[in-house]
């Protein structure tokens, strides 16, 4: 087979055989190598949260991936393929002007407290533009209640950057690890928690922060309705299925209310990691 | 520096992708298929120049002539003689592998008494104590013939024992016609050679019948008709030129048949005694000839016709391998020669020339049939390796209560199950042995095989031990005897005679004995590897032949034998068994080691303990194909495993000898009728 | 770091002034009695082992085989007798096409098909793909009783489990007189396989079928001699010989017509 | 910690830990018990291969006749119903089927699992399994055998970087962050392996069929073809194209059998059923066509008469009937109409009766063919498999079955696992091709 085994002949055989073998082999080998370097490539470029967070909003189920605008109803049927991203989206910018967060309106929010000075994360957080150039985040009223009362978190020290779509800080609760996901980038400047209206404080990275990723305004109760479907399915499906609701509004508590339930499942879906 | 979780992997990994750069695990790929290609178990022949020995076999009385290839001391393989007078330079299967016979399995290495092990001088000791305490003595020689035989014979004399011979199929016949010829007959022999048409009472004439291919060879660019008559499809049948498929047990009806033919058509040679012999004729008409032996009528007489139309020919009698005919069966073959005019001429029965006896005072050769019921208090058997093996039941019958058995024998095998004392004697080809005259044959002949390996040092030669019994007994003359001195006398003999020559197998040349200087040098000749083949018989004149049956009774019982078949109508359940074969297969010593190359891993021959059956016969007892069957004759029974053959006969299971329990289903018929005999199968 | 690979038959290239043979065989079937003489020696010149109790007639390795045939009539018209097959060394050998790993080779200078049992890895393919069920695989290690391995012949290295083995006519045989032919500086050699050595009744006729004046390429061209299955293709260089038509017509599977048999002897 | 024993409750909630988010999975102990009988068959099946290894293939009841028996017909049928993954990959990859998404990480696992099992046992079944790598050192480019083990060889690596992802997306490894990120880039690679095993697998599936088809010496396996590959290499290739998705079909319906659960959407599997419906039919067409040209020419040629192939019982003239009809062309008809289709029975129905066609071809073609007798004097032949035989087999599935279940309890094999389970019903968002 081998030029350098006794005896060897070459023959077409042995020519097409090695050449085609050969390709496949190299085409196997270059793929890999490439793989890796690409890998090596994020790290250098310290990409990990953010390919994270690629990854994970990949294996979000179709349903989870519903574009903002279909929540809006500005559209009928839409999928994300941008990691909810509208920064870097084409087709954002096609929809209509979206509001500014204002005091001004409220929003119906079902019986919850989503202030509408505030831009919304899909993840349960929002964001509040401080005059000081900062931003405040926290846990939205429905992840607070999916929470309940966390049995501990861990916040990240002042100092420590976060990256939008990365993890923000940990919340457990009955050994459940939950990973929140931070709506901005930036720099911790203040850390605050549960007993606080707030979780963190930080320094935009930037000096012109790209928001446009953030819900705002009315499509807020639009999401919100979904949100409060879909866990109603949630619960319904892998619960005991009892009403979460109590007299109309959503409990204070869900996990304490309803223990039974997989709130592991639950998280994973309304925290969006999967 | 702390090493972290992450420098391990770091580390493992890289190990890892960098393995296959390094000679590591090629060397280890190259090693290990190395290792599977000279795995260490596997012996390693020890190379070295081949040399060729010259000698003969002796396992079965053909005698043929062989070369043994050998490295060093080393025997690797047979080689037969070219130019052989007595094997033309043939040899049958097993002796290609009897090389290996020294390190059979079953080898016995160390004597042995009452299951301990024993010095052979204890053996003898107890043997002379026994034949001291007046126990009557005898010996079983199973290879009767031998320079060694007339020691033996000299010992039976000595202690007032019997001399026991076992019946060699193909001299079964030659007796018969010597019968015929009355007091101080020549010995007889075939002259196949010779003879235009050969008819055969399941004489396996092509498949085992003296050596090998020898018809093939006799026979080649001449017209031989070979007719053969049989109940097996055997390799013999189904090479003649004819098969006649007659039922088991038939042959004395079919030899009557065809006589009555021959007398009723004027195509009798003259002979006396046709008057009596009409008369037993005459109550074998055709018709009942023919539906005796299953054949048509027309058959019948027409072979007769051609027997006596296409001479010269000659009826073969003997039984084959699959056991003996009856006396009574030989004597109807031997008058079928004597009316065919085949007795005394070429190319039928010719007289041997007379060996010269090798000494005086010996004891007679008492066939074993013919030895007194329960009369042997001591017997000292001599095992042939291959050869003729009988049912062990025929010899325990001769034996008294309490007799001592001592087997000799290089094997613990056949035999060695009765036996209370085993002498470990050395194998083939580890001492000097002899090959007398081959039974059948038209000359005498005797050769010489030289020992071509070492023997073990506990090995003691039958001649050996017999000395240390005549120390003990205190027979004088024996104590000092060997194999070899009994084969100096027999040469001497031989010289003394002057006739014959001698074929030395080493450069394939022939000397005649008269051109001998010494008796010393014809033995040294001899023990290199060479045969002395007597002359041609002398052209005398006809033996007057007197056909059987003068006597009343005489004819009463022949008749009973040819009318009396066991095949007649039996019980529910009932068929006739015969043996498949004989020789080789069974024996009283052991296989050669590679002989499973012809029945075990191939289907050339039936596996030894098979029972072939029709498959309608099968039928007929539900038996399926590898089932255990016990096959019970009137006596006897034994298990075996069935195998479907169509070319066996319906209503007939043909067994193949195991152990000799499987002859032992045949042993009430051994003396007398047939080797068909009545069974029933019962399942296993 | 390869140099211990397993051996190459293909070592020596073909040197232009060297004869080219053709090694074969006609076997006269009507000579063969059929006493399994040529297996025996066989087996004794190519050091194959006695058979372990559990092998039978389809685990053994009987490298000449001879088969119990028949005309297929009923008894008792029936005809019968034995054909003794060794490997046919086919000119085209389907065996050798298959094998995976080169284990085959069709040797240019015998026009023996040679099986490197070290380089065979037991996959059994050439087995299926021989018509003539001339290749035997070794089921078991090779065992001999005490002692009994001294009577190994030289000249052939016992095979181990696991490997396919056959009849290479004798090759140990050849070697020698190959090499008595190299010491001699004479190419005109020829040799003796064990079978043909023991036949009692001289059925096996051996020698160069390229030689026009031998025995055996005159007998080969006769018209009682055929070949097995001759129609596959596969140019078998051993021929049978026989003087009754039943045995010739052994040659081919039946096609309940007589047209094809005689096309089958001259393919 | 020392000398404490650690709870089985300590270890449930340990292991629960591994399984993918929000997968509702059976209890550890219940999974435990599952488990045993396939542990107990595996070590049963490792006791024989022990056998094999330490006294010889003797110890089977294969034979010399029998070179090829119940291992190497398994291997074909397993390779064959395992194709799903190379054909699935082929669908989503390179033609963009994007429904079979629901189904690939199964389909990578199943033919991961077939072609390791089928390879393991092939390990067995050699002689001289350390030598098998002489193959690529000597190869003989004309033995199909040799294509074959090139071909799986390298098809087996391309299935273990394709089954790596799947693994890597396990909850507790994909929190290393070098296992996501290989995972992630790894994963977008990806159409790159399924055209390289779409590639080699065309190749070693037609190249098993060529094992056969090249046989000049087997009148009953032997075909003509085009150029080197006889007509079986073409037939082989569609027959494990048309039946890989209808044992995805099966084996996808079988753990949602055993699990009690939905795990894909019931038009998924009637687009698998109609790509069986459409490739069998094809592959039912054309081994027709081949199998009259066979009994009718090629056959002739090499000496047989035509039909004396079906003389032979137990193959009578209705193995071909089964094996054309029977389990060919119902099939192909049930599955190929789309009103029958509409019915998930039938799909199961269509779907069995194609892989048992599937695997009924791969047995006719080994075990038929060295039944046959070849020579006028040879006898057809019978060959019963052993229990060593059969346990190494099944050892191989419950090894098979062992991963399948881990990786079904701690992969996530199907990914509309969860969505069908929040669904309340049938969820028609996909357009049915």
């Amino acid at each position: 087979m081998f030029p350098f085994v006794d005896g060897f002949q070459w023959t077409f055989g042995h020519i097409l055989f090695l050449t085609v073998f050969g390709m496949v082999v190299a085409t196997m080998a270059v793929t890999l190598f490439v793989v890796i370097q690409r890998v090596l490539d994020h790290y250098r470029k310290d990409r990990v949260e953010h390919v994270q967070w690629q990854s994970d909003f990949h294996d979000l189920s179709e349903m989870d991936r519903r574009c903002r605008h279909e929540l809006a109803g500005r559209v009928p049927r839409r999928e994300c393929h941008n990691a909810f991203d509208c920064g870097e989206c084409r087709e954002h910018p096609k929809f209509e002007k979206i509001e500014p967060a204002t005091t001004a309106l409220s929003l119906e929010a079902f019986g919850l407290d989503f202030p509408a000075d505030r831009l919304y994360h899909r993840g349960h957080t929002w964001v509040r533009l401080e005059d000081d150039g900062t931003m405040t985040i926290g846990l939205d009223d429905l992840g607070k209640r999916l929470l309940g009362a966390p049995d501990r978190v861990e916040l990240p020290k002042p100092g420590d950057e976060v990256s939008v779509n990365g993890a923000a800080w940990y919340a457990f609760r009955n050994e459940t690890p939950v990973r929140v996901l931070s709506p901005v980038d930036g720099v911790v400047v203040a850390t605050g928690g549960p007993d606080q209206d707030w979780y963190l404080k930080v320094r935009p990275t930037r000096a012109n922060p790209n928001l446009a990723h953030l819900l705002r305004g009315p499509e807020v109760s639009a999401w919100l309705r979904r949100e409060l479907e879909r866990l109603q399915i949630l619960v319904g499906v892998t619960g005991a299925g009892a009403a979460l609701a109590d007299g109309g509004a959503l409990m204070e508590d869900l996990p304490g209310a309803q223990p039974e339930t997989n709130w592991d499942g639950v998280y994973g879906k309304m925290f969006l990691a999967p | 520096m702390a090493i972290t979780r992450r420098d391990l992997l770091l580390f493992g990994g890289g190990s890892v992708a960098a393995l296959p750069f390094t000679p590591i695990p090629y060397k280890l790929l190259d090693d290990v298929s190395i290792w599977t290609q000279n795995f260490p178990w596997l012996p390693v022949p020890v190379p070295g120049e081949i040399t060729l020995a010259s000698t003969t076999c002796t396992l079965c009385p053909a005698g043929c002539g062989l070369k043994v290839r050998r490295v060093n001391t080393r025997p690797i393989g047979i080689t037969p003689a070219a130019g052989h007078p007595v094997s033309r330079g043939t040899l049958c299967p097993l002796a290609f592998g009897a090389h290996q016979l020294a390190w059979h399995p079953l080898r016995l290495r160390q004597s042995r008494m009452n299951g301990q092990d024993a010095e052979p001088a204890a053996i003898a000791a107890k043997v002379a104590e026994a034949v001291g305490a007046g126990k009557k003595f005898a010996i079983l020689d199973e290879r009767p013939g031998r320079a060694v035989s007339s020691l033996y014979r000299q010992a039976a004399a000595k202690a007032g024992g019997v001399y026991l011979t076992p019946r060699l199929e193909e001299e079964a016949p030659l007796a018969a016609i010597r019968a015929l010829c009355g007091e101080g007959a020549p010995e007889f022999g075939f002259d196949l050679e010779h003879a235009r048409t050969v008819l055969s009472f399941g004489a396996p004439l092509l498949d085992g019948w003296g050596v090998p291919g020898a018809m093939k060879l006799h026979w080649k660019g001449r017209e031989t008709a070979f007719i053969h008559a049989g109940s097996r499809f055997s390799p013999t049948a189904q090479l003649a030129a004819k098969w006649l498929p007659i039922l088991p047990g038939s042959e004395a009806a079919l030899a009557l048949g065809l006589a009555r033919v021959l007398v009723d058509e004027g195509l009798a040679a003259k002979v006396n005694g046709l008057d009596h012999y009409r008369a037993l004729l005459n109550q074998m008409p055709l018709n009942r000839a023919a539906e005796i032996t299953g054949l048509k009528a027309e058959t019948i007489a027409e072979t007769a016709r051609r027997l006596q139309a296409e001479g010269p020919a000659v009826a073969v009698g003997g039984g084959d391998l699959a056991g003996p005919l009856g006396r009574e069966t030989e004597a109807a073959i031997a008058a079928l020669n004597a009316l065919l005019g085949a007795v005394g001429r070429e190319g039928g029965l010719v007289a041997r020339r007379a060996l010269a006896a090798d000494a005086a005072d010996l004891a007679p050769a008492t066939p074993l049939e013919e030895a007194d019921a329960g009369s042997i208090g001591v017997l000292l058997v001599e095992a042939a390796t291959a050869g003729t093996a009988r049912p062990w039941k025929s010899i325990a019958a001769k034996l008294a209560e309490d007799a001592l058995v001592v087997l000799l024998s290089p094997y613990n095998s056949g035999y060695a199950t009765f036996a209370q004392a085993q002498v470990a004697t050395p194998a083939f080809l580890e001492s000097l042995e002899e090959a007398p005259t081959a039974p059948g044959a038209a000359r005498h002949s005797f050769a010489l095989a030289p020992a071509v390996l070492e023997a073990p040092e506990t090995a003691v030669a039958p001649a050996e031990f017999l000395a240390l019994v005549a120390a003990e007994a205190g027979w004088a003359g024996l104590s000092e005897a060997t194999t070899e001195s009994a084969c100096r006398a027999r040469a001497a003999a031989i010289h003394a005679s002057k006739r014959g020559s001698v074929f030395s197998i080493e450069d394939a040349s022939e000397t005649k004995v008269s051109e001998i200087g010494s008796a010393d040098e014809l033995y040294s000749k001899l023990a290199a590897g060479a045969v002395w083949v007597d002359d041609a018989p002398a052209a005398a004149a006809p033996p007057a032949v007197t056909l059987p049956g003068a006597a009343e009774g005489e004819r009463q019982r022949m008749l009973t034998a040819a009318t009396a078949p066991v095949h007649g109508p039996g019980g529910e359940g009932a068929l006739v068994a015969i043996p498949a074969a004989w020789t080789g297969n069974t024996a009283s010593g052991v296989r050669v080691p590679l002989a499973g190359k012809l029945d075990q891993e191939s289907l050339l021959r039936a596996l030894p303990g098979e029972a072939l059956i029709h498959p309608a016969t099968a039928q007929r007892f539900r038996l399926k194909q590898g089932a255990r069957v016990r096959v019970e004759a009137p006596d006897a029974q034994y298990l075996a495993t069935v195998r479907f053959s169509d070319a066996v006969m319906q209503g007939v299971v043909e067994i193949s000898p195991g152990e000799t329990e499987a002859l032992d289903l045949f042993a009430s018929t051994h003396g007398g009728a047939s080797r068909a005999v009545r069974v029933r199968l019962g399942r296993a | 770091m390869m140099a211990n690979t397993p051996n190459t038959a293909t070592a020596a290239p073909v040197q232009e002034n060297r004869k080219i043979r053709r090694f074969g065989m006609v076997i006269n079937l009507d000579n063969c009695t059929g006493c399994g003489s040529c297996m025996m020696t066989c087996a004794v010149e190519n050091n194959c082992a006695p058979a372990k109790e559990k092998i039978t007639d389809r685990t053994g390795i009987t490298l000449m085989r001879v088969f119990p045939v028949n005309d297929r009539q009923p008894m008792p018209v029936r005809q019968a007798g034995f054909v003794p097959m060794p490997c046919m060394q086919c000119e085209d050998p389907p065996c050798e096409l298959v094998c995976p790993q080169q284990a085959v080779e069709l040797d240019p200078l015998s026009g023996i098909v040679d099986q490197m049992p070290q380089r065979c890895f037991g996959c059994r393919y050439c087995m299926a793909a021989c018509p003539y069920h001339a290749r035997y695989f070794n089921w078991y290690d090779p065992e001999w009783p005490k002692g009994m391995e001294q009577t190994l012949n030289p000249a052939v290295a016992p095979r181990m489990r696991g490997v396919v083995e056959k009849c290479d006519f004798c090759h140990g045989r050849l070697h020698l007189a190959e090499d008595q032919a190299a010491i001699d500086g004479n190419d005109d050699y020829t040799y003796t396989p064990a079978c043909v050595e023991a036949c009692p009744t001289q059925a096996i006729v051996f020698g160069d079928l390229n030689d026009e004046d031998s025995e055996v390429s005159q007998l080969a061209k006769d018209p009682n001699s055929f070949r097995f299955l001759a129609k596959l293709g596969t140019e078998p260089k051993v021929y049978y010989y026989s003087e009754h038509e039943w045995r010739r017509n052994l040659a081919e599977r039946d096609m309940n017509g007589n047209a094809s048999r005689n096309e089958g002897k001259e393919a | 910690m020392t000398g404490t024993i650690t709870k089985p409750a300590a270890i449930a909630t340990v292991e629960k830990k591994w399984i993918v988010r929000g997968h509702e999975r059976c209890s550890t102990a219940r999974f435990m018990g599952w488990l045993a009988p396939w542990i107990g068959l595996l070590l049963l099946g490792l006791y024989a291969t022990y056998l094999c290894f330490r006294y010889g293939l003797g110890e089977t009841h294969l034979d010399n006749r029998f070179g090829f028996g119940l291992w190497i017909f398994l291997d074909l049928a397993v390779i064959a119903l395992g194709a799903g993954a190379f054909f699935s990959g082929f669908l989503l990859y390179i033609l963009k089927w994007k429904e079979i998404k629901a189904v690939i990480n199964s389909a990578v696992v199943l033919g991961f699992l077939c072609y390791s099992g089928a390879v393991a046992v092939l390990a067995v079944d050699v002689g001289q399994p350390l030598r098998a790598w002489f193959t690529f050192w000597h190869p003989n480019t004309h033995s199909m055998l040799t294509e074959v083990t090139f071909c799986i060889t390298v098809y087996l690596v391309v299935l273990t970087i394709e089954y790596l992802p799947i693994i890597l997306k396990n909850r507790k490894f994909k929190s290393i962050p070098s296992f996501l990120v290989f995972e992630w880039e790894l994963h977008k690679l990806m159409p790159v392996f399924a055209g390289v095993g779409v590639f080699l697998s065309f190749f070693h599936q037609g190249s098993l069929g060529g094992l056969f088809g090249v046989m000049r010496g087997r009148p009953f396996a032997f075909r003509e073809g085009f150029s080197i590959w006889p007509t079986t290499f073409f037939l082989f290739v569609l027959s494990a194209a048309a039946v890989g998705p209808s044992f995805i079909i099966l084996t996808t319906k079988l753990v949602e059998k055993i699990t009690g659960k939905r795990l894909v959407k019931q038009d998924i599997y009637r687009v698998l059923a109609k790509t069986t419906g459409v490739l069998l039919t094809v592959y039912v067409a054309l081994k027709s066509l081949d199998t009259l040209l066979w009994l009718n020419s090629t056959s002739i040629r090499a000496g047989v008469a035509p039909w004396e192939f079906y003389e032979f019982r137990p193959f009578g003239h209705a193995t071909l009937f089964t094996e054309i009809v029977i389990f060919g062309m119902i099939p192909a008809l049930l599955l190929l109409s789309r009103r029958l289709r509409e019915r998930p029975g039938v799909i199961t129905l269509g779907a069995v009766l194609a892989c048992l066609g599937v695997v009924f071809n791969r047995f006719v073609m080994t075990i038929q063919t060295l039944a046959l007798p070849t020579l006028s004097f040879d006898e057809f032949m019978i060959y019963l498999p052993n229990w060593v035989e059969y346990a190494v087999f099944g050892g191989v599935i419950a090894y098979a079955v062992i991963v399948y279940s881990l990786s079904y309890r701690y992969l996530n094999l199907f990914p509309q696992e969860m969505e069908l389970q929040l669904a309340p019903k049938e969820v028609n968002d996909v357009s049915v091709r």
